[in-house]
């Protein structure tokens, strides 16, 4: 599968409440229902990596004991088109799915080296009950 | 642990019932979980996936997947249809390569096998990967990076590759 | 007009309820109120057709009794600067739009043969009362 | 401060309710809470202007009498590879933030001379109350 | 059809209004509806579009539509302004074409017209589309897909376009 990204919960913008928890990696559904999941992340890069980088993709993925696989709820997939000199690119996903209690929802990205993480309002992912 | 605190893990094929607060067997694969065995004792319910869904895996959830489906727009083929226990698997059609748009390959585009014109197929083009050429073809020259037909070619540039061809007139001899 | 997509309504993770209802490729307002609506695209290509594409454009529209126009109401283009190889390219759009009982919401794109509707999880439409 | 946007508060598709109102070039929040607030901006160039731009900036900013500085909400920043030609980009940002009674949230842009500001359907935004 | 299930088409002229249960006069176009008809019989009220705004039908809107605005930065100009009933239509300035973005045609960026120097005008620029140039004016002579005046070649380039410049001279007789 693809990497997962890790999120901050706590400290600056990030926060959860209500029930709905952050472990391991996942947001763990408190209570079942319909919920508005969303998530950016900016990519940006060259890197200097001997793969040459030509798409950059982000994937919501939903993890359940129901079920041994993920399911991919959200995915965003962009070609680059910027050669060589240094690029920025952010996907932003949001949809209504329906979830069920101890559903787990992760982001997975086609290359974790190529997340920008450094600023907090550049990378993000929540979900509300509606 | 990925199990949530309260509930006791469940024996193999079987999965945790919230609203029955026990574990019940898992529906199999091709079905989905019509109706959720209760706290009273009575089983679940399976149903078979919809036309158009799947499941790979025994589950406990209330609806299947949705089936992919191939994209004709970039010369893909269905390789196998999508089936209750399996989602559809696409190909290029023939004559063509998937060109992938990463490792994982899960969107790829058809491109056209290149053709060796007058050269050697080192190894020919499949799926994966566009044929490779080798040299040029016997009988045949290079020349700016194409292999042009030796007798074509006119004499003098009729070089080593060619002297088959023109050896027998370039020579000066009235063949 | 643009084009205007169809969508599955029931089957994997497309879903309806509260009686918002989906019928002849619209979203149909079951009660008058503020929606937030939202709808991503996946555009794909290049496909082999004479047209070269150098845009794309996603747009959700209202059509109503009341009036005799579709309205746009809320617009993503987006210029395309990959040259021939194939490309990718997803549009998101999301806004809380006032909407009557009986309204329609549709979604139109630029070129329907660019529109990626192999996966439910690259292309999808959605709104939820607030 | 990158420069700010002005927004058309009353006529067309835009409106305020719920106390929520815009003064000022911001939408002013009337009660502390979790608001879902977003905004999409429109670029377009190439402008006959000095600065070659290759790159495109969107931040959701909040503004505070708490605090003397502005705190980024959202970011979106994009490059552009497209050069001489005319082109469009747009970039969506939505998330969740907790907002405090008074706080005021504006949109800033990296260049204001590239912001379409030609069809309201194309540059918008806006926040909900969860 | 488009009508509500439960509701009956409303005649020529008249949209059904949810709130009076009944058909409704439609504001003309420039107009809104500022209070809907009543249940008890009293009719619509319309009020004419805010400044800004327009409705070019008749309509049971409680909003007029914003008007669009001409991209300056992008050497638009205003055609006609917006009125209570029609949206602003927007132009190029002067010296420029619509460079269209689509079809369409509803974002165009005004590009400004290539001059034709030593060219003829076949075609002279419009709003739609740039000048079309010709062959060399007169007295003019192709040297790499430009267009130079006879006088500044020299003699010995002084091909056929320029013999009237340099016949005079060119033929070594001292003018």
């Amino acid at each position: 599968h693809l990497p997962i990204l890790q999120w901050e919960d706590k400290r600056g913008l990030a926060f959860t409440k209500n029930n709905l928890s952050y472990s391991s990696n996942a947001l763990v559904i408190p209570v079942s229902g319909d919920y508005y999941v969303y998530a950016q992340v900016t990519f940006r890069g060259p890197i200097e990596s001997c793969s040459k980088t030509n798409s950059v993709t982000e994937i919501i993925t939903k993890v359940t004991d129901s079920y041994p696989e993920p399911t991919q709820l959200l995915t965003g997939t962009k070609t680059l088109s910027e050669k060589g000199i240094s690029w920025f690119q952010p996907i932003y996903l949001g949809a209504v799915v329906s979830l069920e209690v101890g559903d787990k929802l992760m982001v997975n990205v086609s290359d974790i080296k190529l997340v920008d993480y450094t600023k907090e309002h550049k990378t993000f992912f929540g979900a509300f009950l509606l | 642990s990925r199990r949530h605190a309260t509930r006791p893990p469940c024996p193999a094929g079987m999965n945790w019932i919230e609203g029955a607060c026990r574990c019940c067997a898992q529906c199999p694969a091709g079905t989905f979980l019509l109706r959720p065995c209760s706290i009273h004792g009575n089983d679940s319910v399976c149903a078979t996936c919809p036309a158009g869904t799947f499941r790979s895996q025994p589950n406990t959830l209330h609806k299947c997947q949705a089936c992919y489906e191939c994209d004709r727009q970039a010369f893909q083929s269905v390789l196998s249809n999508c089936s209750a226990t399996s989602n559809v698997a696409c190909g290029c059609e023939p004559g063509r390569f998937r060109d992938c748009l990463d490792e994982r390959c899960s969107d790829f585009s058809c491109r056209q096998c290149q053709p060796c014109t007058g050269r050697l197929v080192q190894r020919p083009c499949s799926e994966a990967q566009d044929t490779l050429c080798g040299s040029c073809k016997p009988d045949f020259y290079t020349e700016g990076g194409e292999c042009r037909p030796c007798h074509t070619s006119a004499l003098e540039t009729c070089g080593k590759e060619c002297q088959r061809v023109c050896g027998g007139r370039g020579s000066g001899l009235e063949y």
